[in-house]
């Protein structure tokens, strides 16, 4: 869901910049050198995983996964969403460049509130448990980031309204399928390797 | 339907030698990163049409000049979010003013058909036109650059492995995408479908922690001390300076042309 | 009326030279065929072009009976061709042993319940009933190759095309897998660099080299150093 | 004095059976020891103890004529003895060639100029000028393999510990590799599954089953079959 130059306001376009600033700010503050390895093969993964597409009844969906980013990365996911949404845009031509504040807010802000409300839920449990809280996560992420790219739109003005309000609609499937994922990659990383949402819990410089 | 297709296009570009560059790739890395958010900032701020326009065609100069390949990078550039897309449809419906048509009771403004397209001229001209100077640059130069442009170290060593590990996991991901594929796999509005991939990329997320647990061993063993050099030093040559200047020059007239433009 | 049948087949990767350019091959029922080539001679290629992973540039594949040139043809050959990959990484994803062998067998639209009855069968059959429910992941090299095999069996394909099965395996287990091969029925392609797996199991063998399949001279010690 | 004397080492990965259960090794200078043993033996886990990356659960670990402890201990044995990891993706994680050589020398305290310096002596011993400047993950395996060592070389270790140094290079890259490694003065322990490249490089061959490293008997045909 990514907003292109143009579309929004000035303040709005500004308020996202100065927000995404503030979030790399706290994102980079837990991102002391010895987690920067680890965040950025997680930051690729997460990379490779936005390429994936999978199938919507006759169509095709991407993949944003920022559900399962916050869960594993916590505020650390502001700036390796970031880099990814830096990279998409310079090199495929998805998004934008006076956007790229509001954008990786939209995406990066639901995944740390994810991260932060449920991962102790998470990790709770049975894994069947913690997959269910994980799906949880990755429906929430979406409709956050639904919400908010709708309201950084009706902020801008009016006409943007309505449209908005539909298109969170039209997005409830990607949540299904988000949270579906979501839970399953959940269930299997509880089983596999639980450390795996512990590697950014307290990492502070 | 099979992710393999759409996945295997999108490799981040490579330099490689023999990889054809225009005069454009031989500038300074910095003064094209400067120019495009330069530009961008001044299209995103102008409104009427001719100038936007005159974006446009500049911004399709500078793609003849970068010597990307044009149907597929006019293909990426005109290829928009499908959410912002939608948005740009209903625009002329939800904009209030001089009615073009009506469909079902709801009438189609010329306004809104003008707002729409306004932001579909900006859009393009300013993605097409970073495309054209920071897309042709190696991923790792972008990181030097913009570490040399005073961009927190933190960001420019994570920009660094992301960008260094992308290949590694996107072959691994279509390795275990064509394992998949053997054993019959076919994706489909399904629980199956759904769970396999989220099993796959949660898979990826535990091999990637194991990974970076070897690189920080690597590290470790070479000295590691909490610090990661960057070497890379840039120095701007009389091409940078004049290319920097006409570029500049470029974007006052989009400006000079915007204001004349709001006085008429 | 051969299983396989691959004449005359071309190929390379994109910006690379050939790999492949002319590799005949029949594979008849029964049969046990070694193929034996230098790291990057195009084994696997090969093993891949036979399942439609890939698709030749020139040369045409023949599968049980019939032509194959789409996708579409495929999807039969991939049931009944059970293609076991060289890295058993690349093939296991799924948290437990059993969840990975039920994929196969959901895939080509089995019930959950039969899925399971699969599993225990193949697990029972390869006396692996011990790891059902083990986690894939942290499997030995060995336990995973030999897995692997199940998630193929479970398919029941009349075609077994293995990948350098002995890659991951110490002495022990190998000859435990020499053992299950030579029980089971189906014909099979073997990529292997071991001479002496080789002898044990194949029924005659080809060398890839050049792009080209060929009758190796009788083997020798000297062939046992291909790297 | 011997350059390492680990004297019945044990240890086990959390959760998992024990891996090495007694293993002796010595290491003199000019010794080039090749180890060889089964896949999951615990090569790569003996390598990664003998500096300090793993920390037994039982025996010492004694380098440069000094047991080696705590963490401190290590940081000098890991300068003076330089760990070529199995995958050279995992090792190769700066940007570009030369910033990856850089990376030793100026951990050790190097300016940046003498660490340029080291590296354009570095890559011209080996040869590989042309790699320079070069994006690392755009290298072949081959070329990785040759960086990797000599990023290890740039600290100029007094010991070589190779971890399947010919994994993923075709016989022209290795034929260049056992050059190279060949002209070297340094103290080698070589894990390789290659019986060629061992006869080749090796003073001696060590192989490690069970748990523990035993001298093999004398190289026979059978054993250039060990997968
Ligand atoms: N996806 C790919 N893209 C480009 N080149 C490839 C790809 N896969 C393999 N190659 C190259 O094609 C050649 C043949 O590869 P292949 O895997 O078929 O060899 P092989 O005979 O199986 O070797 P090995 O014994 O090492 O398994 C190699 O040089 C390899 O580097
Ligand atoms: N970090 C780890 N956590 C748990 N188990 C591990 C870890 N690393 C390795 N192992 C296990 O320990 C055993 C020994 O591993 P090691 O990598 O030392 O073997 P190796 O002899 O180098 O094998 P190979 O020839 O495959 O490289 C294997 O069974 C492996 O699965
Ligand atoms: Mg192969
Ligand atoms: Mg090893």
């Amino acid at each position: 869901m990514h907003v292109v130059d143009g579309a929004l306001s000035n303040p709005v376009v500004i308020g996202g910049a100065v927000l995404t600033l503030g979030g790399l700010a706290l994102g980079l503050r837990r991102l002391p050198m010895e987690k920067i390895p680890v965040a950025g093969v997680l930051s690729a993964t997460f990379f490779v995983a936005s390429l994936v597409h999978v199938p919507i009844g006759p169509s095709s969906v991407h993949l944003i996964m920022n559900g399962l980013a916050g869960l594993v990365l916590g505020w650390a996911a502001f700036p390796a969403l970031f880099v990814g949404l830096l990279l998409q845009a310079v090199f495929f031509g998805f998004g934008g460049v006076t956007v790229l504040g509001v954008n990786t807010f939209n995406i990066a802000m639901p995944a740390v509130i994810v991260g932060v409300i449920l991962r102790r839920l998470v990790l709770s449990g049975t894994p069947a448990t913690g997959a269910i809280w994980g799906a949880i996560g990755g429906a929430m992420a979406i409709a956050l980031t639904t919400i908010f790219v709708a309201l950084s739109l009706a902020l801008t003005g009016e006409e943007f309204f309505a449209p908005a309000k539909l298109v969170f609609f039209a997005h409830i499937p990607v949540m299904v399928i988000e949270a579906l994922l979501t839970g399953a990659a959940v269930y299997l990383a509880r089983q596999v390797k639980p450390e795996l949402f512990d590697v950014f819990e307290g990492a502070r410089s | 339907m099979s992710g393999i297709p759409t996945i295997t296009g999108t490799a981040l570009p490579s330099n490689a030698p023999g990889h054809q560059t225009g005069w454009l790739a031989q500038l300074d890395p910095r003064a094209r990163i400067l120019c495009a958010v330069g530009f961008a900032v001044t299209v995103v701020t102008c409104d009427s049409f001719g100038t936007l326009v005159a974006a446009v065609a500049i911004a399709l100069a500078l793609l003849v000049a970068s010597r990307l390949p044009p149907r597929q990078t006019l293909r990426r550039m005109v290829a928009m979010d499908s959410f912002i897309l939608f948005m740009l449809i209903l625009l002329p419906f939800t904009v209030p003013g001089e009615p073009i048509l009506t469909i079902w009771g709801i009438s189609a403004s010329w306004e809104g058909l003008a707002q729409a397209t306004r932001i579909a001229l900006k859009a393009n001209a300013v993605i097409l036109a970073l495309m054209a100077l920071v897309g042709t640059m190696e991923p790792v130069v972008l990181g030097h650059a913009l570490h040399s442009l005073r961009v927190p170290a933190g960001l420019v060593h994570l920009l660094m492995f992301t960008v260094r590990y992308i290949e590694v996991l996107r072959q691994e991901y279509m390795r275990l995408r064509l394992a998949m594929k053997a054993r019959g796999f076919r994706p489909s509005t399904c629980w199956h479908t759904y769970r396999s991939v989220g099993y796959l990329l949660g898979m990826m997320l535990v091999r990637s922690v194991e990974r970076s647990e070897r690189i920080m061993d690597a590290m470790k063993c070479r000295g590691f001390t909490g610090h990661i050099p960057l070497m890379k030093r840039f120095c701007l040559s009389q091409n940078d300076i004049v290319f920097a200047a006409l570029f500049s020059l470029l974007i006052v007239t989009l400006l000079v042309g915007e204001a004349l433009h709001a006085a008429v | 009326m051969p299983l396989f049948e691959l004449s005359d087949i071309h190929f390379g990767y994109p910006h690379r030279p050939p790999i492949l350019a002319g590799a005949d091959m029949v594979l008849d029922a029964g049969e046990r065929v070694c193929v034996t080539g230098h790291n990057g001679a195009g084994k696997s290629t090969l093993l891949r072009i036979m399942v439609g992973l890939l698709r030749p540039t020139g040369g045409t594949v023949a599968a049980f009976g019939q032509s194959r040139r789409e996708e579409a043809d495929f999807h039969d050959v991939r049931r009944r061709a059970g293609l076991v990959f060289q890295d058993p990484d690349d093939q296991l994803f799924c948290p437990t042993v059993a969840e990975d062998i039920a994929f196969g067998p959901l895939n080509l639209g089995a019930s959950r319940a039969s899925a399971i009855e699969i599993v225990d069968s193949v697990l029972t059959r390869l006396d692996l009933m011990h790891l059902r429910d083990r986690v894939t992941h942290r499997l030995s090299g060995g336990e995973k190759r030999l897995v692997t095999l199940a998630t193929v069996l479970a398919m029941e394909p009349d075609v077994l095309l293995l990948d350098e099965p002995t890659n991951a395996l110490d002495e022990e287990n190998e000859a435990r897998l020499v053992e299950v091969l030579d029980a089971l029925p189906q014909a099979m392609v073997i990529v292997s660099h071991d001479p002496h797996f080789r002898r044990r199991l194949g029924t005659r063998s080809l060398r890839l080299k050049e792009g080209i399949l060929t009758q190796p001279a009788p083997p020798k010690c000297r062939n046992a150093s291909v790297p």
